[in-house]
């Protein structure tokens, strides 16, 4: 066990998302795209990544337990059904999914989420003519403190 | 003191079409499901499963989330407020707990 | 005889090691970023997390049932019985009732104990509620919160021209600078000297940089996203002493008294922005 | 010879201490005030009464020394000279000398926060637990998350020259004998460094310390890689 993962298994809040078993048979497409194609029914690959989509993250966070992000876009908020957020290498990388209306006046989301390790954090806008968006945003995730 | 106390922040005024944003916290462990580290039992999750943004009583937003979603979460949304109202922000997580909060914006 | 010539030999080597150890500060190689750039970004990870309502702020609320739950508000925290607007900022600070110094935390545990009947065991229990665990809501840091809170804006002003007071800094300054226990260290080991330097990842603050020790204490109690709960500065004093591998610390002791004003008294003029919010 | 020490740092401790002028200003501003004693009683008065624990605060005389000086350029070099002589004494070795250990076990030591951390709240540490807690103020393997309080000691056996053809030379060995000095005793070097004399104060073995310096200076160990 290194460093890293020791810090992450002791990280209570992280703790549950390393030990949860992952199921990965051989020659399987990654926990994502399998997460993608589950809960959205599309194949991760086909999504295009969009400049319209703005993702506001740390370059690096201090925990994992606790990921501040912002995900606005330029995108007009009646065109837009859903907006996903995933995190590719969380044990389950779905986070969260909101369905918008025109009364939000605009697309934005802003919470904080847990990441087990470095990884990309993605935000897919499932638009309304069933075409798929998203930006992308790496985050390193190091350990901060005495230990 | 308990899971689900909240706060829901709003400005206090806002013109009319002016497009607000919901800001709001709620205590609530968002634990996943783990394994004790003394016992090495499982112990089911419990996290907050959805969470609904009302503008005097029609939907405006959904969110469904899981324990991804960090310990006492914070969350904003925006809101495009036509008239002077009430927000309301009701949770559920996956035990059953239902929780609501709201909020008054005065529009000028 | 031969134990002599191994003293010789340690001595020639460590010597020896001095001066063979003089390129310490090697470069970073093969690195992404330089750990000065990281210590950059993961200030900027703080404050991304410092936006929006901290959830500390929901502590608060419960405090405020709380404080009239244990009589607090018979309590005078320098200002008058129950008056908590701008207390924190004048703490630490001699009461006449209690013949000493004390600082919020500790003049709360007396008050508990003069108005809510509390023994001083029930006032360390109550205090270590939290101690050591994640996500718990205990009744005291939701006090602590209330009244810190209250302080908002309100810059901090020990008086140390009260000989009292001055005293207790002194023997603080002291306490802060003195290398005891079984790991050597003692505050100054993290929190001291001109050099910054990050524990992990997390930049250390320094006493002998002008403004940080203000900016350290101004907003505590802090709240820990690692812990998923606020830290009050007393359980601060403790973590710390705990990585200093000293025996456990005991809230509310002259010891806490003496670093508490030390530490305001070094950060007077500082705004209080309570609550913080940190790894 | 233990008591030549005795009678040297008595003697030593009656003497004035020999300073320029400036560092006496230094030393006045310290608090003067408040006697030593009461700044350690209210210290001890702050912490865990139970006798178990008094060991813990038995401030020996560098730590002493240590103690009145914010930093060791403050330090005159009396004083500096007078840490490394009584520290330069409180080492000791392996039963079987100066002998290249096992970098996996010294790896495990390293990495573990848990060393000495004990407390009587919360937290599952136990007395029994043992680590050095390296990361948290030195970078060591690269990649892995550390601290700058101490020296960066990424690729540190490379640095030092060592490979598989010199290790067990005399200088080597030497080498060797060097690093493991500073963990055990790193105020022998270094005195009044922030680093914790580990092995004077048995927080790790000497076979420990010993794997930890063949972690940090082996060929095959992933910090030198």
């Amino acid at each position: 066990m290194n460093r890293r993962k020791f810090l992450l298994l002791s990280a209570v809040a992280v703790a549950g998302l390393t030990l949860a078993p992952a199921v990965k048979p051989a020659f399987a497409s990654s926990k994502l795209e399998e997460d993608v194609k589950k809960r959205i029914g599309v194949d991760f690959k086909t999504i295009k990544e969009t400049a319209d989509i703005k993702i506001t993250a740390p370059t690096i966070a201090e925990s994992g337990a606790n990921v501040p992000i912002t995900v606005e876009s330029t995108i007009p908020v009646d065109k837009v059904e859903r907006l996903w957020i995933f995190v590719d290498k969380n044990p389950i990388p779905w986070i969260t999914d909101v369905k918008f209306t025109p009364q939000n006046g605009v697309v934005f989301l802003s919470t904080r989420i847990k990441m087990g390790e470095t990884s990309n954090v993605r935000a897919i806008l499932q638009l309304k003519d069933g075409t798929f968006v998203m930006a992308t945003k790496e985050v390193k995730v190091t350990a901060g403190g005495c230990g | 003191m308990a899971i689900g106390t909240a706060i829901v922040r709003v400005p206090k005024e806002a013109k009319k079409g002016e497009i607000i944003r919901v800001q709001m916290v709620i205590t609530h462990p968002m634990t996943p499901p783990r394994r004790d580290p003394q016992t090495g039992q499982e112990v089911p999750p419990h996290n907050l499963t959805k969470l609904v943004l009302l503008y005097n009583d029609k939907v405006v937003s959904e969110m469904n989330m899981g324990a991804g979603v960090s310990a006492n979460p914070f969350i904003a949304l925006p809101l495009k407020v036509e008239e002077s109202g009430i927000i309301k922000i009701a949770y559920e997580d996956n035990k059953g707990g239902k929780w609501e909060k709201t909020a008054d914006i005065k529009v000028v | 005889m031969r134990k002599k010539a191994i003293l010789l030999s340690a001595v020639l080597t460590s010597l020896f090691g001095a001066g063979f150890l003089g390129y310490k500060h090697a470069k970073a190689q093969d690195q992404e970023l330089s750990p000065e750039e990281e210590i950059r970004l993961v200030q900027e990870f703080n404050r991304m997390m410092a936006e929006g309502i901290n959830p500390g702020e929901i502590w608060a609320e419960m405090g405020k049932e709380a404080f009239k739950k244990y009589n607090l508000d018979k309590c005078d925290f320098g200002l008058g019985p129950g008056k908590i607007e701008g207390a924190l900022a004048q703490l630490p600070r001699y009461f006449p009732d209690a013949k000493k110094v004390m600082d919020l935390e500790t003049r709360i545990g007396w008050c508990l104990q003069q108005y809510a009947g509390m023994k001083p065991e029930e006032v360390k229990k109550f205090v270590k509620q939290c101690w050591g665990k994640s996500q718990c809501m205990g009744e005291y840091d939701a006090i602590v919160m209330y009244i810190s809170m209250a302080s908002n804006g309100h810059k901090i002003n020990v008086n140390l021209k009260d000989p009292q007071v001055k005293k207790m800094y002194d023997i603080g300054k002291r306490i802060y600078y003195a290398r005891i226990g079984p790991w050597d260290f003692n505050c100054a080991t993290c929190h001291a000297g001109q050099r910054e330097a990050r524990i992990r990842a997390t930049l250390l603050w320094s006493a002998d940089r002008p403004g940080e020790a203000g900016k350290a204490v101004s907003i505590f109690p802090k709240y820990l996203v690692r812990w998923a709960q606020p830290m009050t500065m007393h359980y601060r004093y403790a973590e710390c002493i705990r990585q200093m591998r000293w025996p456990t610390f005991e809230p509310h002791s002259d010891l806490a008294v003496a670093l508490s004003t030390f530490l305001y008294a070094t950060g007077n003029g500082t705004e209080i922005k309570v609550p913080g919010i940190g790894r | 010879m233990k008591k030549k020490v005795l009678i040297a740092s008595l003697l030593l401790a009656g003497l004035p201490l020999v300073a320029t002028p400036q560092q006496k200003q230094k030393a006045k501003k310290a608090e003067e005030s408040v006697k030593e004693e009461e700044v350690i009683a209210v210290l001890k008065s702050g912490l865990d009464q139970d006798p178990k624990f008094a060991w813990k605060l038995n401030q020996d005389e560098s730590q002493k020394i240590c103690s009145k000086y914010p930093s060791r350029e403050a330090m005159p070099a009396r004083e500096i000279q007078r840490v490394m002589e009584l520290e330069t004494k409180n080492i000791n070795y392996p039963q079987w000398g100066i002998f290249w250990g096992d970098w996996k076990e010294g790896k495990n030591v390293v990495e573990s926060a848990r060393g000495g951390r004990f407390a009587t709240y919360g937290f599952p540490d136990k007395p029994t637990d043992k680590g050095g807690n390296c990361y948290a103020c030195h970078l060591i393997e690269k990649g892995v998350p550390g601290g700058t309080m101490g020296p960066q000691l990424t690729g540190y056996g490379k640095r030092y020259g060592i490979t598989k053809e010199n290790m067990n030379t005399p200088e080597g060995l030497e080498k060797l004998k060097t690093v493991y000095n500073i963990i055990y005793n790193a105020w022998s070097v270094y005195p009044c460094s922030s680093m914790p004399r580990f092995g004077y104060h048995g927080a790790l073995t000497p076979e420990d310390i010993m794997n930890i310096a063949t972690f940090l200076l082996h060929p095959d160990s992933p910090v030198n890689k």
